[in-house]
């Protein structure tokens, strides 16, 4: 329960969330996607939800992110936004 | 037994979708008697919970999951609470699930092919999220249960064809942010008073006097907003005609009816239950008269994009819109009257919904045009489908001894009770509109020649002479229709009966 | 739009924010979320009355096991849905295609590293489900982390050979046979004439008390979550990554 | 850092930053399935907007004296192994109370790992949806599709 760490990792948050909207290649749209779950994850950790920061990273960081790359690969890669 | 009800109405579909998905590839003629079965034995205990609860010994059910005995005067476990409000539109739930499934017997096979197992699973699914949302007693466990309705439409809708998929979409991203909505507004409750479980919220917001709390307030906006959405209250409607119109007929049937009635119910239930009438009707609060307005908004705009579409259901898409207006405009006048007509015309709209919907996907599906020159001549052709949809219509015009006259009714004299005469003018307008829609039908229908139709609409067909071709559906069909346009009189005539538990059981609720 | 979408954004943000203020302090102990009966409840009682020291699981499984069931139910319909959505199995592709590309999957290293790993990462999902009453995790990370193996064999060794271990039968009876085991555990405890999911009812047929009984039935019952998870997650990949045809994968 | 400067953090910004950050990152996400033209960015979107919800009910669940909820008992069996003789039961029945500031509050955890499941649910689903709606229009760029299904559109 450091605030400290817990300041830092939502300020990373925020840049990654935005960095993953930005992107114009969805392949690292979703890459990105995934360090911002398993960031979220890490915060969890910390607040001390174990479970929740469990579940994040095997769903949030892991299949999320894989059944989106594998959409990303069977349809388009470059999005114009 | 009786007290097991509740939980029997929502295990037998939901063992049904298992036992569909498990047999369904090998035997899929088996689907449509196991849903059958299962609905048609939801429907029958739901009947009876309804027995139970007017009966007079049992005048709420309550049932906790687990077995947990309260702490403290707090429900630790989850509760379900069945009143006479509660079992009406679960019977009406299970019922139009029922019937609609004798409708898809014959059509299954054609429009989801080899997906027929899959179909009737995520249809039993439905009915189970449906009657879980209107009993349950705990606000988190409603947002889980609206998410199970929200995945089985988007899944049921997108089935269609491209159109289907492509709002489909715009349903998921419209849905989730619904559902996302009612969720932050349950947190908001949630940090203030600790408790989700609905009774046990209320007690808090009371005792500890939170009502002028920013949160609460912002809760209470949120989950509306989230309600609204998945209801399509007018600005935020943009989903549900494309949605309804391009699925597969016999989802529009299942869900039209039931959807957005049962998110009337939760509106109704949250503005009630949680949060009581001294907060919702407050004259401290701007609300009141910018929900009537935007309600008044919605019944206009609704009727005149209605009017301006030739597809059949387009027209009833918009019209859902502006009934949706009817009962949020409704609930919102005042309490007492307003808000039990609003809620008798759920019952009233279901009905009506229902019978428009399945005539109009039979008759789409033998003139095979959805413009509305498709009925040229139908009265001819196709005489028992026209009754059927002239008993909807008539309701939907508002003309007795329809349930829709009656519920038209209530709700114009709640609009005049409460002073509030631009309601009250709008009702009269739709209706206006309404008649206009409908009576440009029926005059096809009796005058029109049926040369409208072209061949080419048709292409796979073999008798491509529309004389022969345009004749009356099977059994599995007309039945349902007729179910659905006699469930509309049979509310129009018992509509006093029905008022008065209504009324009685909102009362008791505020006590 | 973008103009509309804004202002919609900017004034819900604003509503949120004004809220804010108003709210106990974060890592408050004593704000009412916290300090309610509930909750206290929650973490003063759970070991005594199901003899579990995770809470978070207990509640999960058994307070509030009626809205676990639907969350198991949700992941199903999103395993069907997905199905019902992308498969065509009246199209010409549908399983006549016998596997034309032997050479789908990774490279020797990566096959070799799975096969390495895959055991391992086999046995802790195993673990992770039944060690959920004592340390984090459960039915649905262990299902997820059971799910995400196979995922690993299909991207290595290639879909089809994780097909011919996981079918999409086989998915589809995991998957129903897992809401069977958690929805038919419940339906015993009525039959055995208690509420439904009230555990104590079965502590004739389990071994020790009526609180051990509830403990027993936790693990039962993540077992039947962890069923449904494996199968739909690997359904959903299998499914995603061929675009319905379940052949040839990534 | 500077201690005057961290005691201003800790008070002022610390008590409210969760909720801040949680309703900003839910900005973000809303503003992306509004605005965004593409079918995955808007879904990414949507996840980012579901995970900050999630956010949100955890910090609600947060004590700054607590730990993890689960419940440990190095503390009570090493006190019992050292002695053993004298423990009474009035002292047992001591140590088999349970301090509940020592531990986090498990509902939220509990809440949000329901929301996690809906929410990869969802995303699947979406997914799948948006590989139909490619299958059959080409493109995943909604004002592509919509140009394809206006009647002048070339199609």
């Amino acid at each position: 329960m450091i605030w400290q760490f817990d300041i830092i990792i939502l300020i990373f948050l925020v840049i990654a969330a935005i960095i993953s909207l930005r992107l114009k290649d969805l392949l690292g749209a979703s890459m990105v996607f995934g360090i911002y779950s398993f960031l979220i994850c890490l915060l969890w950790a910390e607040m001390g939800a174990v479970d929740v920061a469990f579940t994040e990273a095997a769903v949030g960081a892991g299949v999320s992110t894989v059944i989106m790359i594998a959409t990303v690969f069977s349809t388009k890669r470059r999005s114009k936004d | 037994m009786t007290e097991h009800f509740p939980v029997l109405i929502l295990l037998v579909p939901l063992f049904g979708a298992l036992i569909v998905v498990l047999l369904g590839r090998e035997r899929p003629d088996q689907c449509w008697v196991t849903s059958l079965i299962s609905l048609g034995v939801s429907s029958l205990i739901s009947f009876f919970t309804i027995i139970a609860v007017l009966s007079g010994k049992v005048q709420t059910l309550r049932y906790r999951m687990g077995g947990w005995p309260e702490s403290d005067g707090y429900e630790v476990g989850i509760e379900l609470r069945v009143d006479i409000l509660a079992a009406l539109v679960v019977f009406a739930v299970t019922f139009v699930g029922f019937v609609n499934t004798i409708y898809s017997k014959t059509r299954a096979g054609a429009e989801v092919r080899g997906k027929i197992p899959f179909f009737y699973a995520l249809i039993q699914l439905l009915i189970v999220g449906l009657c879980g949302i209107v009993m349950t007693n705990d606000a988190f466990n409603l947002y889980v249960l609206i998410e199970i309705t929200s995945l089985t439409s988007y899944a049921l809708i997108a089935m269609g064809n491209r159109r289907a998929a492509l709002s489909s979409f715009n349903y998921v991203i419209m849905g989730t942010i619904g559902a996302s909505f009612y969720l932050i507004g349950v947190g908001y409750l949630y940090i203030k008073t600790g408790t989700l479980n609905i009774d046990d919220i209320r007690m808090v917001l009371g005792q500890n006097d939170l009502w002028e709390h920013q949160s609460i307030i912002v809760a209470f906006i949120f989950i509306m907003l989230g309600v609204w959405t998945k209801m399509a209250f007018f600005p935020l409607h943009g989903w549900l005609p494309n949605a309804y119109a391009y699925a597969p007929s016999m989802t529009g049937t299942f869900m039209a009816p039931l959807m957005t009635k049962v998110m009337v119910y939760v509106m109704i239930r949250v503005m009630v239950w949680v949060f009581g009438n001294e907060f919702v009707y407050s004259s401290q609060h701007v609300w009141g008269e910018i929900v009537i307005w935007m309600s008044v908004l919605a019944i206009v705009a609704g009727s005149l994009l209605a009017l301006a579409r030739t597809d059949i259901k387009k027209i009833l898409t918009y019209l859902i819109v502006a009934e949706v207006g009817y009962m949020v405009g409704g609930s919102w006048l005042a309490e007492g009257i307003g808000q039990a007509g609003a809620f008798y015309h759920i019952l009233s709209d279901a009905a009506m919904t229902f019978c428009l919907f399945i005539a109009a996907s039979i008759i789409v599906l033998r003139v095979g045009d959805s413009r509305v020159n498709a009925f040229d001549g139908l009265f001819r052709k196709m005489p028992l489908t026209m009754i059927g949809f002239t008993v909807g219509a008539l309701s939907m015009i508002g003309l007795p001894p329809t349930c829709g006259f009656f519920s038209k009714w209530y709700l114009i004299s709640a609009g005049i009770e409460a002073g509030h005469w631009g309601y009250a003018c709008a009702l009269i307008f739709s209706s206006l509109v309404n008649a206009v829609i409908f009576f440009r039908i029926f005059e096809r229908a009796y005058f029109g020649k049926i040369s409208g139709v072209k061949e080419d609409h048709f292409p796979s067909d073999s008798d491509a002479n529309p004389d022969i071709r345009i004749k009356e559906v099977p059994w599995s069909m007309l039945v349902p229709l007729f179910i659905a346009s006699g469930s509309v009189i049979l509310l129009g005539i018992m509509n006093r009966g029905l008022f008065e538990w209504i009324q009685t059981a909102l009362k008791i609720m505020n006590t | 739009m973008k103009i509309f979408g804004l202002i919609a954004v900017l004034v819900v943000g604003a509503l949120l924010l004004s809220a804010t203020s108003d709210f106990p302090d974060w890592r408050d102990k004593d704000s009412p979320a916290n300090k309610s009966p509930v909750s206290s409840f929650y973490i003063e009682k759970t070991e005594k009355l199901t003899k579990v020291p995770n809470m978070v699981t207990a509640v999960l499984a058994d307070y509030r096991g009626y809205d676990t069931m639907f969350e198991t139910v949700v992941i199903f319909i999103a395993g069907i849905g997905i199905i019902a959505v992308l498969r065509n199995f009246d199209g010409p592709n549908s399983s006549s295609i016998k596997r034309e590309n032997n050479d789908e999957g990774g490279g020797l290293l990566a096959r070799f590293t799975c096969s390495l790993i895959l055991p391992f990462i086999q046995i802790f999902a195993l673990y992770v489900v039944a060690h959920g009453h004592h340390s984090p995790g459960g039915g649905f990370q262990g299902g997820v982390m059971l799910g995400a193996s196979y995922i690993l064999a299909a991207l290595a060794f290639g879909l089809s050979k994780a097909k011919d271990i996981f079918s999409e039968r086989r998915t589809m009876i995991f998957a129903a046979v897992g809401i069977f085991i958690y929805v038919g555990w419940g339906v015993l405890c009525l039959l055995f004439g208690k509420e439904f999911l009230n555990y104590e009812a079965l502590d004739s047929i389990l071994p020790g008390d009526a609180k051990m009984a509830r403990s027993h039935s936790m693990l039962i019952v993540e077992i039947g979550v962890a069923f449904t998870v494996t199968a739909i997650m690997f359904s959903m990949y299998s499914n995603l990554s061929t675009r319905g045809r379940l052949s040839k994968g990534l | 850092m500077d201690p005057i400067i961290a005691t201003f953090i800790e008070e002022n910004i610390v008590p409210n930053f969760n909720y801040w950050i949680y309703v900003i990152l839910m900005m973000i996400g809303l503003y992306a399935m509004i605005t965004k033209n593409n079918l995955i960015k808007k879904l990414i979107g949507m996840a980012i907007f579901q995970t900050a919800i999630i956010l949100f009910y955890v910090s609600v669940g947060v004590k700054d004296t607590a730990n993890i909820p689960i419940i440990s008992h190095h503390g009570s069996e090493h006190h019992q192994m050292t002695d053993l003789s004298s423990e009474t039961d009035s002292t047992k029945e001591i140590h088999n109370t349970i301090d509940k500031d020592k531990y986090a509050n498990p509902l939220p955890h509990v809440l949000m790992l329901t929301a996690i499941v809906v929410g990869v649910s969802t995303l699947g689903l979406a997914l799948a949806i948006s590989q139909k709606i490619y299958k059959s229009f080409g493109t995943l760029e909604e004002d592509e599709i919509l140009n394809k299904l206006r009647p002048g559109g070339h199609d």
